[in-house]
């Protein structure tokens, strides 16, 4: 996930238990039973410990929501700002510190709500961090509101500008240029997996969304509404071919199902970074003499 | 008798046609070469690109000048002149009409003349000498290329001013710009410049006078000498400490510390960003800070009621970050191109709930330098915002600084409060928020192998988890906020002191009108009047142990500030229980000399306690009772 | 002796799954149907859905309580039982953990002893009476549905208060509720609450106590009473004084009024919309009351803190908008569910540049009422923000109210400052920024045939039109800063004062805490302190002409907040020149009685100017020096 | 433009004449001489004098920019609040009174970058609202900035957080929910206007997006280079069908053209709207009696 070696390679076996350590206990996990939520944390360890990730490397951006909580029930270094902000947060740190692995988990109502203008300029701007979206059609922790999602699958015939239509997570993403677009279903950890590990492999921005059902407010989007509605993406189909992801974008639509897999995968050609100077001794002998040039 | 090295004057012209900027800038690099003093801190110009008027005063003299003084001038260039004659109102002839009435009796005049003579009956009357140059015929007829209208200008001008008879130096300065495109160029803006030379010897002929009144000669150099605005000054600061990562949405005056940075940042290994929106710089500048590299971000009013919520996330998760605000007249959109000090209240206590926050608020050039090397340091240690205010006039304002002045300023990174392998293999059990005697905690880079930190904008006990337990919350709070005691006692510096307090009228200030508070000082001693001035760059936390003392024996305190309210007059008497009286102007102009002698004058007849500057408008109008 | 209607209690349990509020729904609308009074002014829940401790005291009387007094219960409900009893911690035994401290000597514990029983001797030696109810095991196992394990609950504590033996209110409630879904849904929620009964009277039995020692009696009713929040009240009256749109971002504890202004606002002709970040609302608010409809946003610290910026356009547009800010424990996330008086800075100074507002704090339900309505009229009045200060205990807090205090609060709407089309005709010429003697111009709304408006956040002329002109800067600065001033003289209220200031302490507070103040009060003239309360709902401009002679001859000024800072304190010295000593609260428990007195008598013991409630940390760590 | 006909009709003559009173006047226009915005200002006089609409009715809401001055230079009321707001006070302005044609005027960066949390969720809401970007691919009122559009055209290899590629206003309004997307250059006055009447009458969001050239920042999209790019959309194009929309765009993508004229139109069921009660006799009488019934 980032293009210039870690630094300094801790010698720390990677076991799926590393990531409970600096994390809150399992009893102690705030969650409704059932929540989605919980799978995608049991894929996030597979998928870190399958990658041999150590948690020192790791930098968890978490959303504000009962999605963001993840970060402080898995270990890592974690970041909690703002409502909406995590991917801007997680901009800066991975401009900062390539070496990083920077992981952001949010909420749909915090990505696509208030969160949008960032989704859309990071995108766009196509730093190495993944974005776990936890979709699940409401504000679940402030007690369930409709999110931008809110309404996948519900036949409304009449809209008003207080209700409007849900939009598509994918197809944002791929109109604002992500260059790494999934989809999965906390229904099915181990796929989710899957797709995460490849996720953060990507040399760019990867967005997965993940379908994890709000057993408590969202009563339409059950986990049972999911598995009839998803599908995994068919073998054939070539992710780095843009015509072919919008094509079966449409082609799920009509079909009224959601594909499970890697709708799009295509790594733009980018700057090479490293880490920036950060300690006194890379920063005491900067010469600002040459500066004084244009003022004379 | 000739005035030698010693007067203000003023270029103005329609905004993007005419090259306002272009004949200063000619005249600031010149003039700074040849050993002159240039102060030139306010930079008329307007929220459009084209078409409105600007202007750009300018202060020569061989010594540093104490202040911009006032709105009187010297000289006054106008490169306007009438596209449509016919039109009813006459934008182009804004120079004139706006600033003459400024002129000194006895002053200069120059304008284009290309489309016609203004009437001078006035001028001549009040003995100002006029030069009609008709610079753009000159430049479009003569010499077949519009562009240098300029240049005949700038000869006109270094002919009044008796300077460089042989343009030695202005040959030299086209030849470092033009050389590379052809020796045609740099001669073709030297004959527009000896054309420029030429018709106010013909004027001078005709009119029989020996000058113009005024000589600028150069002085020999003991060392080398920079232009420089506050924002070249506060960016290099930066760089020099150690700021490798910065970010900032376009905004009046704030954008050129952005493009200093995109320039420049990159040779350091750094890395600049122009956000996409207001947020997204000041996260990301947060996110880099986060792992552990000096971060800053700059930014104007609307950009900065913009950032509030982090400013919070700043103070809670303590995580350092420098916040440029380059203060212009607000609220909302307000006047983007004219300086004011209003968003002192907005640094001190914008944002729910209560955070550590610094202030800092230089007065100069040299001090936009100095004081931010301070600013990182402090951010590194009391790991809060730091605020860095200055204003449109003071970011964009133009003075001479020595070369030798930002050579011998200590920089010190002091970086001790980030852990490094070593202290977490030494130190075992990391815990980012320990509660200390001093408030401050040691942080950690994130990759720093041994340790993890969890961070958060929640309340959080020592490992930055979640809670909501009363004593971990009060513990915090105190921990989080004694940093500002530990500040005060270790780090704020007091105010400066000029003159006794003691039974005189003590005049205060902070940040950019320091100049002019000392220059009014002086004005004052020469009508007899003894105040001292009290003057702050360090305003928030407010040092009243430090404060109170000064104040306590004063006459009056007599509060000057670029607001409405009187912000820090209130943050003086919230502190220091003692009335402020104010002079407060918000009218978009600089305050001058003349503003606060007189303001004291009628402070001191005792028949108001606030003395509100600039014209004011007819009466208002009445409105019916019931309505 | 059995105590007769008046107690406190207290019901505990995990949130979501143990049905805390239902048990207090079902026991608010009784009690107040039965005509007593119920103020339940703290809901104990967590930033998280389900798992957290969740509790909510509730004081009951037969007359309006003066306040929630302090932390101790006479009966103390639990409704969390263990699911994994071998777990090394217990987290859904925290009722009792957290709670029991807080019960009198006498009291009574009702558990639930489904999966097992506490140890009593502690309680037993302080004569506490213990109530082990097995309600989750009654339910599932004897009646067949988990659910109706509160209706034991509530069977058991009926029991306990000698209340209701023959559940006819009871009964009248399900039926309300369930006789739609059919009588065996009554019918078993009416077995459950018997099958809770029998178990207390076993107890009672087997210990052969002749009752709990409290209990509740029906009073007769002159008039109908409801069971209102703070939020409740202010959306009612929103919609009394004529709010057709509301906007909001969800958001503890704001959200309550943006749900109900879903449902109801519609009824009403006008719309509610949930922004989809905290910007779209506020903008859209102005958006509508631009077009000349009442409009409303409400948020807590976090959203307003995003909002800022939008203060500013209100305030220079002169667009009225009112502004709800039901605040929580910050700064940044914070506590989302604990309430405090952490954003008065922010609504007082929050944004660059000045501009004029107005900040509204009510201190109770009936004045959340009471008070929107004049905050709608001041808006249109005014043209400005208009804050409305809540905080959450005030905002989810409940009450009982007597219907006809709704009934007979005068809405008179005073949409004065908005031009008809006949007053076009009359008055021609429209400018919509008339420079006036008290600051006020006239409106229109877009559609109005006759009149255009221009209407910017720039600087700008009577017509609108943007300008820098120093002259229009310095009229328009002054016309909108001088509304403040009329305000002061026309509509500004001054504080309330309880006793007699003269040479007493003089307990200051703001919002929330008047109901404690008084009871404290109460409580300090028992102990032969003499305090007057001096209490403020009118904050900003602050009222200094009303507020300084009341402070003038104060023995000793005490303010009272729900921050670390004191910052109406710091107000109140910023305008009265008076030293204010502070009792402060923050870590997200409300004030209390004894917090109160013990911290005025702290105080006048001399040693302290500032008193910090609440239990400390262990000593801080040293940090060692050089780091 | 509105479902229910305004309260008063004015009886005034709507001449082109009449869109310069209450404006400043022409000869203090500060824009560049040659600025687009020029052309785009001859379009809206020319479609508000085709639809014969009242200065009265007509609401302007301005970005923040060059462009957003466009508002004070043509009749009709007008507001201009933050830098990225427009959409969102237009929204709440047309809920709250229908009978108002609301307009907005906004730039690039305005509308894409600071703002484009108001835009993706506006689209969404389908507020009967126009919206007209002056696109001119930079920051022109804070001196050349880029904006999201920079760089249309250009030949870019290498990408960096710093500098993105563009972004596409079609595509981004389209999956964002947009029911009218058109595109226009004001090199055309006549062909906006004409853009411009239709997406009045539009029932619905409608957003144009007008290239306008900044003579003075954008030395790239220039007249000459847009009269070389710009392109009409064939006659036989559908705008009502969706798929013909993106394969419109996707078939001028390849032949590295801009569509110029109405990409999409499609309006959507909506529930009919009227202005909200605001005088004091349509407010004095609310009787708020019922609501204390939830409260027993
Ligand atoms: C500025 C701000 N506004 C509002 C809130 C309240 N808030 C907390 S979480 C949340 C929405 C959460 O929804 P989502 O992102 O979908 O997460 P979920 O809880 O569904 O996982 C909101 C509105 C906040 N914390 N900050
Ligand atoms: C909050 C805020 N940030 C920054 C600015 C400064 N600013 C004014 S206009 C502008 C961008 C204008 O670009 P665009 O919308 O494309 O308009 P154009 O000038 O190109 O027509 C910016 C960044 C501002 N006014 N407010
Ligand atoms: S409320 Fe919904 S999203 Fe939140 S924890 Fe419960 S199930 Fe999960
Ligand atoms: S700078 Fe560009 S956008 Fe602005 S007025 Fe000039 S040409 Fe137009
Ligand atoms: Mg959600
Ligand atoms: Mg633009």
């Amino acid at each position: 996930m980032s293009d210039t070696k870690a630094e300094t390679k801790p010698q720390q076996k990677i076991s799926a238990k590393v990531w409970d350590e600096n994390a809150v206990p399992r009893h102690r996990i705030q969650w409704c039973p059932g929540c989605g939520d919980f799978g995608v944390l049991a894929s996030l360890k597979m998928a870190l410990t399958k990658l041999e990730v150590t948690p020192y490397e790791v930098m968890l951006v978490g959303g504000i929501g009962c999605s963001g909580q993840i970060r402080n029930y898995l270990n890592g270094n974690a970041f909690h700002g703002t409502h909406g902000g995590a991917l801007a947060y997680a901009l800066g740190a991975k401009m900062a510190n390539p070496n990083l692995k920077v992981i952001t988990l949010a909420g749909d109502g915090d990505t696509f709500a208030i969160g949008v203008e960032n989704f859309v300029h990071v995108c766009r701007r196509d730093p190495e961090v993944m974005l776990v979206i936890m979709d699940n059609g409401v504000y679940g922790l402030t007690k369930g509101q409709h999110s931008p999602t809110h309404g996948r699958g519900m036949n409304i015939k009449e809209w008003s500008e207080e209700s409007p239509p849900p939009f598509s997570p994918l197809r944002l993403a791929m109109t604002a240029g992500c260059t790494f677009v999934a989809q999965s279903f906390s229904g099915d950890p181990k796929h989710s997996a899957e797709i995460y590990v490849e996720a953060m492999q990507h040399k760019g921005f990867a967005m997965v969304n993940d379908f994890s059902p709000c057993v408590t407010y969202n009563k339409f989007n059950t986990y049972d509404w999911y598995k009839e509605h998803v599908e995994e993406i068919p073998a054939g189909h070539d992710p780095s071919d843009q015509n072919a992801a919008w094509e079966l974008l449409n082609d799920f639509d009509r079909r009224e199902k959601l594909p499970l897999g890697i709708v799009y995968r295509n790594p733009r050609s980018k700057k090479a970074a490293k880490r920036l100077p950060m300690w006194t001794e890379e920063l005491q002998q900067a010469d600002i003499k040459p500066l004084f040039e244009m003022f004379r | 008798m000739v005035i030698v090295n010693k007067l203000k004057l003023l270029v103005g012209g329609v905004q993007l046609r005419d090259g306002v900027v272009t004949v200063t800038d000619i005249l600031g690099r010149i003039l700074t070469r040849a050993g002159l003093h240039i102060l030139a801190m306010e930079r008329g110009y307007a929220s459009t690109i084209y078409g409105a008027h600007q202007y750009d005063p300018i202060v020569i003299d061989e010594q540093p000048p104490v202040s911009w003084g006032d709105a009187t001038l010297d000289i006054l260039v106008a490169l306007d002149y009438d596209t449509n004659p016919d039109a009813k109102e006459q934008p182009n002839r804004d120079t004139v009409l706006r600033h003459a009435k400024h002129l000194k009796d006895g002053g200069v005049l120059v304008y284009d003349s290309s489309t016609g003579e203004i009437p001078s009956d006035s001028f001549v009357r009040r003995g100002i000498k006029i030069f009609p140059i008709p610079a753009r015929n000159i430049a479009r007829d003569e010499l077949k290329r519009d562009v240098v209208k300029n240049m005949v200008t700038v000869g006109a001008l270094f002919r009044l001013l008796d300077f460089d008879r042989d343009a030695t130096n202005l040959t030299a300065l086209l030849e470092e710009r033009f050389l590379q495109k052809g020796r045609e160029i740099v001669e073709l803006n030297l004959k527009a410049a000896r054309r420029g030379l030429e018709v106010v010897e013909s004027v001078l002929g005709a009119k029989g006078w020996a000058d113009a009144g005024y000589r600028l000669e150069p002085r020999k150099l003991k060392e080398q000498m920079l232009l420089v605005s506050g924002n070249d000054a506060l960016s290099m600061a930066a760089i020099a400490a150690g700021c490798r990562f910065y970010a900032g949405y376009p905004i009046t005056p704030a954008s050129a510390i952005l493009e200093f940075m995109e320039e420049h940042l990159p040779k350091y290994g750094g890395r600049a960003l122009q956000g996409q929106n207001e947020r997204e710089s000041i996260r990301a500048a947060l996110g880099a800070s986060l792992v552990g590299v000096r971060s800053m971000v700059g930014t104007s009013g609307p950009g900065l009621s913009l950032k509030v919520e982090e400013f919070g996330v700043s103070g809670v998760t303590e995580t350092p970050l420098v916040i440029v605000d380059t203060q212009r007249a607000g609220p909302s959109t307000g006047m983007p191109t004219k300086s004011e000090q209003g968003d002192l209240f907005l640094v001190a206590y914008g944002g729910h709930g209560e955070i550590p926050r610094i202030v800092l608020a230089p007065a100069t050039q040299e001090e936009c330098y100095s004081m931010m090397i301070e600013a990182f340091n402090l951010a590194d240690k009391y790991q809060c915002p730091v605020f860095f205010l200055t204003d449109l006039n003071l970011s964009e304002g133009r003075k001479v600084v020595p070369e030798s002045f930002f050579l011998k300023q200590k920089v010190a990174i002091d970086r001790s409060t980030l852990l490094r392998e070593e202290d977490l293999r030494r130190n075992g059990d990391f815990r980012r928020y320990t509660v200390t005697e001093n408030g401050i905690s040691q942080r950690l880079a994130p990759g720093t192998v041994g340790g993890v930190f969890k961070i958060t904008g929640s309340e959080h006990d020592e490992r930055g988890f979640v809670s909501t337990d009363p004593v971990i919350r009060k513990a915090q709070v105190e921990k989080r906020l004694r940093k500002m005691e530990t500040y005060l006692k270790e780090d704020s510096k007091p105010p400066q002191v000029y003159g006794s307090t003691e039974g005189n009228p003590v005049l205060v200030g902070w940040g950019s009108t320091r100049p002019v508070l000392l220059h009014a000082q002086q004005a004052l001693q020469a009508k007899g009047v003894d105040a001292a001035v009290v003057h702050f760059t360090r305003l928030w936390p407010f040092n009243t142990a430090a404060a109170k003392p000064l104040f306590a024996k004063a006459q009056t305190i007599i509060a000057v500030e670029g607001n409405f309210t009187g912000q820090f007059s209130d943050i003086i008497q919230t502190y220091c229980l003692l009335p402020v009286r104010r002079i407060v102007k918000y009218n978009g102009l600089p305050i001058y000399v003349s503003d606060i002698v007189g303001g004291v004058e009628q402070l001191l007849r005792g028949k108001t306690d606030v003395v509100r500057i600039g014209d004011a408008a007819p009466t208002p109008v009445k409105v019916s009772e019931g309505d």
